[in-house]
C-alpha cells in the first residue's frame, strides 16, 4: 500500500515538473497559463493523494480531500481572472495565433476597449 | 539532509528575487517578485518547526501585505489619469 | 541551523540597501517588507534546535519528555506578534506616501526636501 | 555616483559589525529554563496542546494587549489619512461573483475554525482574523459596488475589544494575575472545551483583528 | 423558495466541511452547527447560487456520472499537454473562438466554465450572456457550431439535466 | 524503499520551483509574471504537504489550507488590479 501511494505521488510530481516546463517554454501567456493550469492542477491532486493513501493510519485523509476539493475550484477561477485580465490589457497573442473572436466582437460593439 | 537541500534551494531563491525586485523599474512587477520572498520564507518557517510563524507568514505577509501594496498603487496610479 | 541565519543577514542587508539607494518612495518600503523578513528569520533560526519538533504537544510528541523533543516557542511567540505590528506599520506607511501624493504629484524622495541639513 | 559609494561603505560596515556577531554564534543545545518552565506549565497548568498559545495568550498577554493596540492606533491613522475619492472601475467576470458568493461561507468558516482550535493546531486569533478578513477582501474584488456597513464592523471591533479587557480583569479579581486562563474550569486535555479561559479570549481576539483588518482593506479601498 | 433551499443545501455543505476539518466530537458538533447557522444567516444578501440545483434521483445519477467524465477528461487533458510541452517543436496551433451554451443557471455555468478549463486545450477567457469566448490551444474547427460540438456539447447534456 | 520514492518526488517538485522562477525572472510582461506565481504557489502547496509527511506531523496540513486561500485571493487581486477594477 505504501509502495502504490510513492509510486502515485512520483507520477503527480512528474505532471507538475511538466506544469513548470510548460510556464517557462511556452511561447505567450493564453499558452503558459493552458500549460500552468492543467498540469498542476492533476499534479497536485495525485501528489496529496500519493501522500493519503501511503499513510491512511494517520487519519488525513479528510484535510487532504478539502485541500484536493479548493484546488479543483480556485484555480481555474484564478486562471480565468488573469486571462481576463490580460486580454482586457492588450497583451499580445503569439504570431501562431489562427483567429481571436473576442477582439472582433469588441470593435464590432465599441462599448469596451480593447 | 533533505531540509538542508530546500533550505538552499529556496534560500537562493529569495536572495535572487529580493535583488531582483529591487532592481525591477515597473513597481507591479516589483511588488510580485517582493510577494515571493514572504511565500517561500513561510516554507522555511515550517521547516525550522514553528507553523504558527508559518501560517501568520503566509496569511499575512503574503497576501494582505501584497493587497495592501496594490490598493495604494492603484490610488497613485488614478491620480496620474487623471491630470 | 546555521544556513537560515545566513539567509536571514543577507537579506536584511539587501533590505537595507534598498531603502538607502533607491528613490523611489514605494521601493523603500519594499526595500523595508524585505529586511523586516530577514529579522524574522533571524529570531526563528536563532529559536531552533537540531532534530526537535514543533511546540505542539498532541500524540506526535511523547509528554513526559517533551522538554527534550520541542524547540523554543519564545521566538515564535515574538516573531508572530512582530509579523503583525509590520503589516500595521507597512499600511500606514502606505497612506503617508498617497497623502503626500496628492500633495505634490511626484514618488521621488528627491521632491521633499524640506527638512534636509 | 557619490552616493552609491557612501550606501555600499555603510553596508560593508553593517556586515563588518554582524560578522563577529554571526561567526562567533553558538546553537544551544537545550532549552532554556524559561522555555522548559513554559513547556512543562502549558502541560501542567494550562491544559494547553500549542505551547505557543499559551506563552502569547496567558504567559505573555500584556504584550499582545499592547499588540492590540497598535493594530488600534494604525486602523484610526489611516482612517484620519486617506479620504474618499471616486473613479471608474471595470464590473468582475461572471464567474468569479459566481464563485465568490459561494466561496465566501466557506472561507469564513475557516476561519472560526482556526481561532477557535487555536490551543490543539497551529493558529490562533491573528491568522484566524487575517482569513476572515480575506474572505470580505474577495466580496470586494466580485463586486465593485459592495458596500459594508461601518457602523457594524466598529460595534464588534470595541465590543470584542471591550471584552478582552473584562476577562483579564476578572482574572486579576478572581484568581492570580491579569489574562488568566483559570477563571474557568481547565477541562480535559486535548479536547476542544478546554484550557480555561484561552479558547474564549483567542476568539475575541480574533473577531477584534477580522473587522480591524476589513475596517483597513476598506478604508483603503476607498469608495 | 430558492432562498430555503440555497441556505439549507449550504448548511449542509458547510456542516461535511467542519466535520472533514475536526471530528463526531460531540464538542465539535455543537460549535459546528451555531457556526454554520450565524454565517447562513449573515449571508441573506448575496446572490443564492445553490438555489438551483435540482433534488431528484436522476440528477443525482447524473452529477455523479459526470464526476467520472469529468476525471476522465482531466487526465487526457494533461497527458495532451505534457505530449506538448515535451516536444521539441512545441507543436501549438492557437485561437480564441466563441461557442454558445443553452445554460442559464449561474452555478451551472460556472461549473461548466471551470470544467472547459480543466480538459483538453482550452481555457476560458470571457462569458458574455449566452457565448463562452475560449482559447482554444488547438485550432480544428473556426465557425461557432463546431466548436461548440466538440468543446462544449459533452458536458452540457449532463450539466442541463443537473441544473435545469 | 517507498521512503526514496517519497523524496526523489520532493525534489523533483523543487525543481519544478525554480523553473517556474526563471520564467518570474525573464517574463517580459506583469502578467507573465503572475501566471508563474500562480504555479509556484500550487507547487509550494505540495512540498508543503511533502514537509509535513516527512516530519510526520499531520498538523501541519493547516498552513497548506491557509496558503492555498491566501494565495488565491492574492492572485484574483493582480488580475483585478492589471483590468482596472479593484
Amino acid at each position: 500500500m505504501e509502495l502504490t501511494g510513492a509510486i502515485i505521488t512520483l507520477i503527480g510530481s512528474l505532471f507538475l515538473f511538466l506544469g513548470a516546463l510548460g510556464i517557462f517554454r511556452m511561447p505567450d501567456v493564453y499558452n503558459r497559463m493552458q500549460a500552468g493550469t492543467k498540469a498542476t492542477t492533476l499534479g497536485t491532486i495525485l501528489f496529496l493523494f500519493g501522500i493519503s493513501i501511503g499513510h491512511l493510519e494517520c487519519g488525513c485523509f479528510g484535510k487532504i480531500s478539502i485541500l484536493i476539493l479548493f484546488v479543483i475550484f480556485t484555480n481555474p477561477v484564478s486562471s480565468n481572472a488573469l486571462a481576463r485580465a490580460s486580454h482586457y490589457v492588450g497583451i499580445k497573442l503569439t504570431d501562431k495565433t489562427v483567429k481571436d473572436d473576442l477582439k472582433k466582437d469588441n470593435i464590432e460593439n465599441k462599448g469596451e476597449k480593447i | 539532509m533533505i531540509s538542508v537541500i530546500m533550505i538552499v534551494v529556496l534560500g537562493v531563491i529569495m536572495i535572487v528575487a529580493g535583488i531582483i525586485a529591487l532592481h525591477l523599474k515597473n513597481l507591479l512587477a516589483a511588488i510580485i517578485t517582493a510577494g515571493t520572498i514572504s511565500l517561500l520564507a513561510s516554507v522555511i518557517y515550517l521547516i525550522l518547526g514553528s507553523p504558527d510563524v508559518a501560517m501568520t507568514e503566509a496569511s499575512i505577509g503574503s497576501g494582505l501585505t501584497t493587497i495592501i501594496f496594490l490598493y495604494a498603487l492603484n490610488k497613485v496610479q488614478k491620480e496620474d489619469k487623471n491630470d | 541551523m546555521i544556513f537560515t541565519l545566513i539567509l536571514g543577514f543577507v537579506l536584511l542587508l539587501i533590505g537595507i540597501y534598498g531603502m538607502l539607494s533607491q528613490r523611489n518612495l514605494i521601493k523603500i518600503i519594499i526595500g523595508f517588507s524585505i529586511a523586516d523578513t530577514g529579522i524574522h528569520i533571524i529570531i526563528v533560526s536563532i529559536g531552533y534546535l537540531r532534530n526537535r519538533t514543533a511546540p505542539i504537544l498532541n500524540s506526535a510528541v511523547d509528554i513526559s519528555k517533551a522538554v527534550q523533543q520541542v524547540v523554543d516557542p519564545i521566538p515564535s511567540a515574538l516573531v508572530l506578534t512582530a509579523i503583525v505590528i509590520g503589516l500595521a506599520v507597512t499600511a500606514l506607511m502606505l497612506s503617508f506616501v498617497v497623502e503626500l501624493y496628492k500633495k505634490r504629484k511626484s514618488l521621488s524622495i528627491d521632491d521633499y526636501q524640506e527638512l534636509k541639513w | 555616483m557619490i552616493k552609491k559609494t557612501l550606501v555600499l561603505i555603510a553596508i560593508v560596515g553593517l556586515l563588518m559589525v554582524f560578522w563577529p556577531l554571526m561567526s562567533n554564534f553558538e546553537f544551544s543545545q537545550n532549552l532554556s529554563e524559561l522555555a522548559s518552565n513554559y513547556v512543562r506549565g502549558s502541560v501542567n497548568e494550562l491544559n494547553t496542546q500549542n505551547v505557543v498559545t499559551s506563552v502569547i495568550v496567558t504567559y505573555r498577554g500584556l504584550d499582545t494587549l499592547g499588540e492590540v493596540t497598535v493594530l488600534f492606533l494604525a486602523t484610526v491613522g489611516i482612517g484620519f489619512l486617506l479620504g474618499k475619492r471616486k473613479g471608474k472601475k471595470r464590473p468582475a467576470s461572471e464567474l468569479l461573483q459566481t464563485t465568490s458568493s459561494f466561496l465566501f461561507a466557506l472561507i469564513v468558516l475557516f476561519g472560526v475554525y482556526i481561532f477557535t482550535h487555536g490551543h490543539l493546531t497551529p493558529g490562533g486569533g491573528f491568522q484566524g482574523g487575517v482569513v476572515i478578513a480575506t474572505a470580505f477582501l474577495l466580496l470586494m474584488l466580485s463586486d465593485v459596488n459592495m458596500k459594508f456597513n461601518h457602523t457594524i464592523l466598529q460595534i464588534v471591533e470595541s465590543f470584542s475589544g471591550a471584552f478582552y479587557i473584562v476577562i483579564g480583569i476578572v482574572g486579576l479579581v478572581l484568581t492570580i494575575g491579569f489574562l488568566s486562563a483559570e477563571i474557568i474550569p481547565l477541562g480535559e486535555f486535548g479536547k476542544l472545551i478546554s484550557a480555561g479561559a484561552i479558547p474564549i479570549i483567542y476568539s475575541f481576539i480574533g473577531l477584534k483583528v477580522g473587522s480591524e483588518l476589513t475596517n483597513i482593506i476598506d478604508t483603503m479601498r476607498g469608495e | 423558495m430558492k432562498k430555503l433551499k440555497h441556505s439549507i443545501l449550504l448548511f449542509l455543505i458547510m456542516m461535511i466541511f467542519w466535520i472533514l476539518f475536526t471530528s463526531t466530537d460531540i464538542q465539535e458538533l455543537i460549535i459546528g452547527v451555531i457556526t454554520s447557522l450565524i454565517i447562513v444567516s449573515m449571508m441573506n444578501k448575496l446572490q443564492p447560487v445553490l438555489g438551483d440545483v435540482k433534488l431528484n434521483p436522476k440528477s443525482i445519477i447524473y452529477s455523479i456520472i459526470y464526476i467520472f467524465v469529468f476525471l476522465k477528461e482531466l487526465i487526457k487533458s494533461n497527458v495532451d499537454v505534457a505530449l506538448r510541452v515535451i516536444n521539441p517543436k512545441l507543436p501549438i496551433n492557437p485561437g480564441i473562438v466563441k461557442v454558445k451554451t443553452k445554460l442559464k443557471s449561474p452555478l451551472g455555468r460556472a461549473i461548466l466554465a471551470n470544467s472547459i478549463t480543466l480538459t483538453p486545450g482550452t481555457l476560458t477567457v470571457e462569458m458574455k450572456e449566452e457565448y463562452f469566448y475560449i482559447h482554444w490551444i488547438d485550432v480544428t474547427s473556426e465557425n461557432i457550431e463546431g466548436a461548440t460540438k466538440s468543446i462544449v456539447s459533452n458536458f452540457e447534456k449532463y450539466l442541463e439535466v443537473i441544473f435545469g | 524503499m517507498a521512503n526514496i520514492i517519497y523524496n526523489i518526488a520532493g525534489m523533483i517538485s523543487l525543481v519544478a520551483i525554480v523553473l517556474t522562477f526563471i520564467r518570474m525572472i525573464l517574463g517580459p510582461t506583469v502578467a507573465d509574471r503572475a501566471v508563474a506565481l500562480d504555479g509556484m504557489t500550487i507547487i509550494a502547496i505540495s512540498l508543503i504537504v511533502f514537509i509535513a509527511y516527512s516530519f510526520n506531523r499531520i498538523i501541519y496540513l493547516d498552513v497548506a489550507i491557509v496558503y492555498a486561500l491566501i494565495s488565491f485571493v492574492g492572485i484574483v487581486a493582480i488580475a483585478r488590479y492589471l483590468e482596472r477594477g479593484i
